[in-house]
C-alpha cells in the first residue's frame, strides 16, 4: 500500500524527522551500549521507525500511548525530550524516570506516553485499564496499546481482547509483528501467522498494515482509533515490520539469516520514505540531508546532557516506593541504609 | 454487625463519597459475590460501578492497576486468594513496582480483595493462606483484617490510599458479628496493630482469623493454666507496627505467633526474625510459631481439622515457652 | 441433531445405563450435601449427563481425560467405581482420592481419568502436556480435555491452543457451554458467544454439537479424536448444554429465569434419549424402568459403602505430600504432629 | 568448568541417560538459551527433546507437569525467575498439589529452571531474587546452587528425582569458574548444606550468589578484623539442612544470614526463626540479616549496588553481632 496519498508536505516532513531522530538516537544508543555508558538490556528499534512514527502520530495528544521495554521510539516520537531518554538510558537522575526504570521502563505522564513494560505482554492489561478509565470518565480519549509478535501468544492477549470487546473500549491493539520474538521466528511460535486473525474469536476485528510504510500505518491506525473512540469497537492492528538488529545488544543473530536481513534492508522505511517524499516533491534531497544532520545534533546534544547528569544520589534510594501520607510514613525494614525513610515508626498524623 | 455487612458498608459508602471508586470481579454483580460482600450494589451503584468480569484474574488485576493510573480508584475482588496466584505478575511486577519503575511519576491507587482460610472443606485448591506471599513485596500494602469493625476501617483506609493495597479477608470471619462504629469516617489507619487483650506473661501475635483463635485460647490459658496472655492483632503486615509486638515483648518476655498459613517462611518466620533482633535481651524464650501444616490442604474434615490451627496447639506452644509441657 | 441414527442396542443402551448413573448419583449426591455428609463445595452436572456420556465414550481405553471441578460424572462414564466416588465425597480413606481431594478433585489413574480441577482453566495446559507425552512416547492415545464456557477466558486457553496447534498434539479440547460461569451468563463473559470459533486465530477449528444429545455429541467427539489422532491437529468442540442445578448447591439462582430453566428442563438429555430409545425399539419402555431401578441401587450401594469406610487416620496427614525417598527422607518443618515423617533429618542413604 | 557448562553438561548427561528426559521453554533451543545454557542440546538431541515454545509461561509449566504425570521427565527453562510469577499457579496449585491431592496416584517429576538475581542493570521488572516466594510451598524442592560443581550435580539430581523442583540458578555465576567432577554419576543429594569455610567466631549462611560473596566477606574478616567466620551454603531450601546449620550456630554463637532478596519474610527470616526455635540457647547475639533493600530493584548502577548486598554489609553485620560496630 506504497500508494495511500503522502499527507501535507510540512505533516509528512515532520514524520520524516522523527523518524530520523529515532533512527540516529538508536544508533547512538547503540555505541553507548557498547562504551558501557548505558547497562543492562538494550533493545534497539531500527527498522520499525514508520511503525512507531505511523501510529504514534495517529493519536491525539489527550490519547494514552502504552508500549513495551522497546520503546525509546515511542517516547521520542510522542515528544519526549531526548535528552531526558538518553539520559534514562545512562541511568541519570534527569532520565525520563530518574534513572530507575533504564531503557525497559520509560514513561512521560504529561504527554500520557503510559510506559514500556519489561513483561511480554504485561501492558495489555494495563492498556484495557486505561480505556476503561476514560470509557468510565466519559472523555473521548482512546489507548493505543502497542506490542510484539510474541507477545500475542500471552494469556493476557486473549484475556484482554475478551474484556476490550466485551465492555467496549475505546483501544487499538497494535501488534508490531517484526517476525521475531526474540531468536523464535513467527512461524515457529505461532501457530497462525495471520496474527491480526487471531482478535476475531474474541469480537476484536483485525487489520494489517504494512510497518514499512509509515503512510500506511498512519491511515490504518488512524481508522482504528476512529473505530475505538467514536463506536466503542476496538481493533487489533498488525504492523508487518522488521527489526535490522539483534533482539537486543546482545544477540548474535544466529536464528536468520544475512540474506533475510539484507532484503528487508532493501525496504528501510527511512530510505523509501525520504525517496518517496523528494520523488513526490515533498522534500527536496537536500533538506533530507539537513534533516538528517539536525538528528544527529539533536543525539549529540542528548549524550552531552545524559554525560553531565548527575547519578541519582544515594539518599534517593527509597524516594517513591511508596506515596508517603495518611497509611505509609514509612515502614519497617532490617536495612537501615535510608534509615529516615524506611524505618516505619508512626511519624504522627 | 457482621463482617461481611462491615465490608458491604464501607464499600457503599466509599462509593458514595466518591465517584472515581469502582468495583470489579467474577461475580461481583447480579451474584452479588461468591460470599455476598458485595450484595446490593449492583442495584444501588449500576453496572457502570460494578462490573461483573469474565474469569480472567491476570487482567482483571491488570485492568485495575491500568484505571487507577488513569484516575479511577479500582476496587478489586478476586473469588479466593488462591486464585490470585494467576495475577502474581500483575501485582508483582507491575501493580507493587510501577510507582517506582517510573521514578515517582504516578500513583496506582489500587485495592485487591480477597478471601483466604481453611475450615470449610474447600481442599487443595481453595484453602490456603497467601499473606506471606504478600507481605513479601515492597509497594504492596497488606492488611488481614479480623474483626467486623478493622474490616470497615481497613476497606475504607484502603480504598483512600494512594498505594496498592492486598486487602485479605476471611471466609469463615465473614459470618461473625462485631461492633462497627457507624459514623462515616471510621476510617482507620495502616500499620496500628490492636491489643486484644492485655496480659502480663506471654504475647500471643495472631494474623488474621487467628487473631479470634488466639483470643479464645488466652481465655483457655487464664482459667485453666493462670496464664494471662497479650493478645495482639497487627491488623496490617505492611506496614507492620512492630513497636506494640515489642512493646509487649519486652513486657512479657515471651511471644508466640499464630497464623493459618505453611510454616516456612511465613508470618511467624518474619515477625520472629524481626522481634529477636530488636528485643534479644528480653525474650526469656524462643519466639513460638503455631501455622497451619506443611502440606496443602486435605479435604476431608479430620485432617482439615488438624491441619490448621486450634486453640489446643496455641495453649501448648504457649505452656511450652514457660517449658511445662 | 436428534436425527444422527443409534448406534447398536446394546451401546445405547449402556449410555442410557450411564447417564441415569450420573443423574441418580448426583441427585443422592446432592442429598448427603444437605444432610452433611459431604462437605465444601458441591458442583452437580445434572442436564449435562449427555455432554458427559457421549464424549466419554468416544475415547479409547488409553486415552486421557481430564476435567474440572464438576467431574464426578467424568469418573462414572469412565468406569471408577461409585462407592469410591461417593467415599471421596465423604472424605474417606477408600474415596478415589483417598479424602484428599474431595468433589472437586476427582481422579483415577488405571482408567486414565487424570484428574477433576478446581482452577478454572488450570488443566488445559496439563492437557496438552500430556498429549505431548503421548505424542513424544509415540502412542496412537489422544488426550479429551473437557472445560466450562467461563474457562474459555483464562489466558491458559489461547496460549494452550496456540502451542497445541503449533505442535500438532493429538489433542481434544471440549468446552462444555452450559451458558453460565456461575452466575455470569454466557453473553455477559464472552464477546463472541460462538465459542467454537475461538480457537480460530490458534490454528485449532472449532466444531459445535448439541450436549443435549449423546448421539451427536458422541459422533461429533469421535471425529474430532480422530482428526487429533490420525492427522494431529487439535479440534476445539463446544457442547451446547445446560445445568438445571445451581453453580453448587449454594448458589440462590438469581441471576436466571424459572422460565428459562423450564425450557431447557423440556430437553432433559435423560428423557429424551430413553424416550427415542423406546420410540425406536432399542429399549423398551420397562427396561428403562429397569435401568432407573438398578441405577438407584447403585447408588444406595455407594453410599453405604462410602458410610462404612473410615476416615484417614490422623498419622496420615502428611502422607504423600513426597515422593519420599533419594532426596527427600522427609523436611524440616515446625509442625511436631507427625514427627516422624515431616521432620528432616536424613535417615542414611 | 564455568556454572553455565557444569549445567549444560548436567543436561546433556542425564538426556544421555534417559530418553524420557526433554527441554522446553522460550528460545533454548536455535537461540541455545538467553543465557546460553543450552548450548548444543539442540544439535546434538533435535527438536523433539528440546523445544523452543512461544511466550506463555503458565502454559509451559502447566504442559511440563502434564507431560511429567504422563510419564516424562520435562525440564523447563523459565527466561528469569521474574517471568515465573505468571506461572505460579501452574507451580503452586498445580505442580506442588496435584500429588496430594490426588492421594498418591501420580507423581509430577518435572525440574524447573531458572535464573534470578541483581547486579547487571536490568531493572525492576528483570532483577529479583524470589527463591523466598517457593521455599514456602510443600511439594515443592528448591535448589539454589552457587558453585559449578553444585549446580551440575544438583541439576543431575533434581531431574532424577520424582519430585517438582525449582531449580534456582543466578546470573552472575553463569560465568564463574569452579572445579566439577567429570564422572557421569556426580549426583548431589538435596538436603545437605555445605561449609564453604571452617571458624569458630561466627556462622554466615550465604543463599545462592551470596554465598560467595559471604566467602569474600569471611576473608576480609579474618584478615582485617581477627574474626573466623564459618561459611555455610544451604545448596537446598527445600528440603533443608538445618542440622548442619545449628551444629554451627551451636559452636559460634552467633549467625548472619546473608541473601539478595527482600527483607521481609525472606529466607533469612525462615531460618532466623529456625535457628532461634533450636538453638536459642546457644545464641550470644540476635540473628542478623544482610538482604537486598525493600524496593523494587532501580537500574541506575549507583543505586543498584547500593539495593543489594555485598561484602562490607556483610562484615559489618558480623561485627555487630560482637557488639563493635
Ligand atoms: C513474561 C516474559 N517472558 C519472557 C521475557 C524475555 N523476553 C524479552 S523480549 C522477548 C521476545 C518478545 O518478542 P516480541 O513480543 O515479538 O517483541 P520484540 O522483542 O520482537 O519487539 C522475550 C522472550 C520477558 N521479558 N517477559
Ligand atoms: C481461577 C479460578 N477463578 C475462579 C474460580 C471460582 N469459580 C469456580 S467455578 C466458576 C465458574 C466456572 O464456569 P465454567 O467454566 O463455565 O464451568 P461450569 O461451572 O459452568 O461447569 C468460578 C468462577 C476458580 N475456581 N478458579
Ligand atoms: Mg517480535
Ligand atoms: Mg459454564
Amino acid at each position: 500500500m506504497a500508494d495511500r496519498p503522502l499527507p501535507p508536505p510540512e505533516v509528512a516532513r515532520e514524520w520524516l524527522e522523527t523518524m530520523t531522530l529515532i533512527r540516529r538516537f538508536e544508533e547512538r544508543a547503540g555505541e553507548m551500549y557498547a562504551k558501557a555508558k548505558v547497562g543492562g538490556f538494550l533493545h534497539l528499534a531500527i527498522g520499525e521507525e514508520a511503525t512507531i512514527v505511523g501510529s504514534v502520530r495517529a493519536l491525539r495528544e489527550t490519547d494514552y500511548l502504552i508500549s513495551t521495554y522497546r520503546s525509546h521510539g515511542h517516547a521520542l516520537a510522542r515528544g519526549t525530550e531526548p535528552e531526558r531518554v538518553m539520559a534514562e538510558l545512562f541511568g541519570k537522575e534527569d532520565g525520563v524516570c530518574r534513572g530507575r526504570g533504564g531503557s525497559m521502563h520509560m514513561f512521560d505522564l504529561p504527554r500520557r506516553f503510559m510506559g514500556g513494560y519489561g513483561i511480554v505482554g504485561g501492558n495489555l492489561p494495563l492498556a484495557a485499564g486505561m480505556a476503561l478509565a476514560c470509557d468510565y470518565l466519559g472523555t473521548e480519549d482512546a489507548t493505543l496499546c502497542q506490542f510484539g509478535d510474541g507477545a500475542a501468544n500471552q494469556g493476557t492477549f486473549g484475556e484482554t481482547l475478551n474484556l476490550a470487546a466485551l465492555w467496549r473500549l475505546p483501544v487499538v491493539f497494535m501488534v508490531t509483528n517484526n517476525q521475531f520474538g526474540m531468536g523464535t521466528s513467527l512461524e515457529r511460535h505461532s501457530a497462525v501467522t495471520d496474527l491480526f486473525k487471531r482478535g476475531e474469536g474474541y469480537g476484536v476485528p483485525g487489520i494489517r498494515c504494512d510497518g514499512m510504510d509509515v503512510v500506511d500505518t498512519y491511515e490504518t491506525t488512524c481508522e482504528a482509533l476512529r473505530q475505538a473512540r467514536e463506536e466503542r469497537r476496538p481493533v487489533l492492528v498488525e504492523a508487518i515490520t522488521y527489526r535490522f538488529r539483534g533482539h537486543s545488544m546482545a544477540d548474535p543473530e544466529e536464528y536468520r539469516t544475512k540474506e533475510q536481513v539484507e532484503q528487508w534492508r532493501q525496504r528501510d522505511p527511512l530510505t523509501t520514505f525520504g525517496e518517496r517524499l523528494s520523488a513526490e516533491g515533498a522534500v527536496p534531497e537536500q533538506e533530507r540531508e539537513e534533516i538528517d544532520r539536525r538528528a544527529i545534533e539533536t543525539v549529540d546534544g542528548a549524550v552531552l546532557f545524559a554525560e553531565a547528569s548527575p547519578f541519582p544520589a544515594p539518599e534517593s534510594l527509597y524516594d517513591d516506593v511508596y506515596v508517603l501520607g495518611d497509611q505509609v510514613q514509612g515502614w519497617y525494614s532490617i536495612d537501615e541504609r535510608a534509615a529516615g525513610v524506611q524505618r516505619g515508626e508512626d511519624i504522627g498524623p | 454487625m457482621r463482617y461481611r455487612e462491615a465490608l458491604n458498608a464501607a464499600l457503599r459508602e466509599e462509593m458514595q463519597r466518591d465517584e472515581r471508586v469502582f468495583l470489579m470481579g467474577e461475580d461481583v454483580g447480579v451474584f452479588q459475590g461468591a460470599f455476598k460482600v458485595t450484595a446490593g450494589l449492583l442495584e444501588e451503584f449500576g453496572e457502570k460501578r460494578v462490573r461483573d468480569t469474565p474469569i480472567s484474574e491476570n487482567t482483571i488485576v491488570g485492568m485495575g492497576v491500568g484505571a487507577a493510573m488513569t484516575g479511577l480508584r479500582p476496587v478489586v475482588e478476586l473469588m479466593t486468594i488462591n486464585f490470585s496466584l494467576l495475577a502474581m505478575d500483575q501485582i508483582v511486577n507491575h501493580a507493587a513496582h510501577i510507582r517506582y519503575m517510573f521514578g515517582g511519576q504516578v500513583k496506582v491507587p489500587l485495592v485487591v480483595r480477597m478471601p483466604q482460610g481453611a475450615g470449610h472443606q474447600l481442599g487443595p485448591t481453595h484453602s490456603h493462606s497467601f499473606e506471606a506471599l504478600y507481605l513479601q513485596v515492597p509497594g504492596l500494602l497488606v492488611a488481614v483484617p479480623s474483626t467486623a469493625a478493622d474490616a470497615k476501617g481497613l476497606l475504607k483506609a484502603a480504598i483512600r490510599d494512594d498505594n496498592p493495597v492486598i486487602f485479605i479477608e476471611h471466609e469463615y470471619l465473614y459470618g461473625q458479628r462485631g461492633e462497627v462504629p457507624d459514623d462515616d469516617d471510621h476510617v482507620m489507619r495502616f500499620g496500628q496493630a490492636a491489643i486484644r487483650r492485655e496480659g502480663g506473661d506471654v504475647t500471643i501475635v495472631g494474623i488474621s482469623r487467628m487473631a479470634v483463635t488466639a483470643q479464645r485460647a488466652a481465655d483457655l490459658l487464664a482459667s485453666e493454666h493462670d496464664v494471662e496472655a497479650e493478645v495482639i492483632d497487627p491488623r496490617t503486615l505492611r506496614p507492620l507496627d512492630l513497636d506494640t509486638i515489642l512493646d509487649s515483648v519486652r513486657k512479657t518476655n515471651r511471644c508466640v505467633v499464630v497464623e493459618e498459613g505453611w510454616p516456612h517462611g511465613g508470618v511467624g518466620a518474619n515477625l520472629a526474625a524481626l522481634i529477636q533482633e530488636q528485643a534479644f535481651d528480653h525474650l526469656d524464650a524462643p519466639i513460638a510459631r503455631v501455622t497451619g501444616a506443611d502440606l496443602p490442604m486435605p479435604y476431608s474434615k479430620p485432617l482439615e481439622e488438624i491441619a490448621y490451627p486450634h486453640e489446643p496447639q496455641i495453649v501448648q506452644a504457649v505452656l511450652a515457652t514457660f517449658g511445662d509441657v
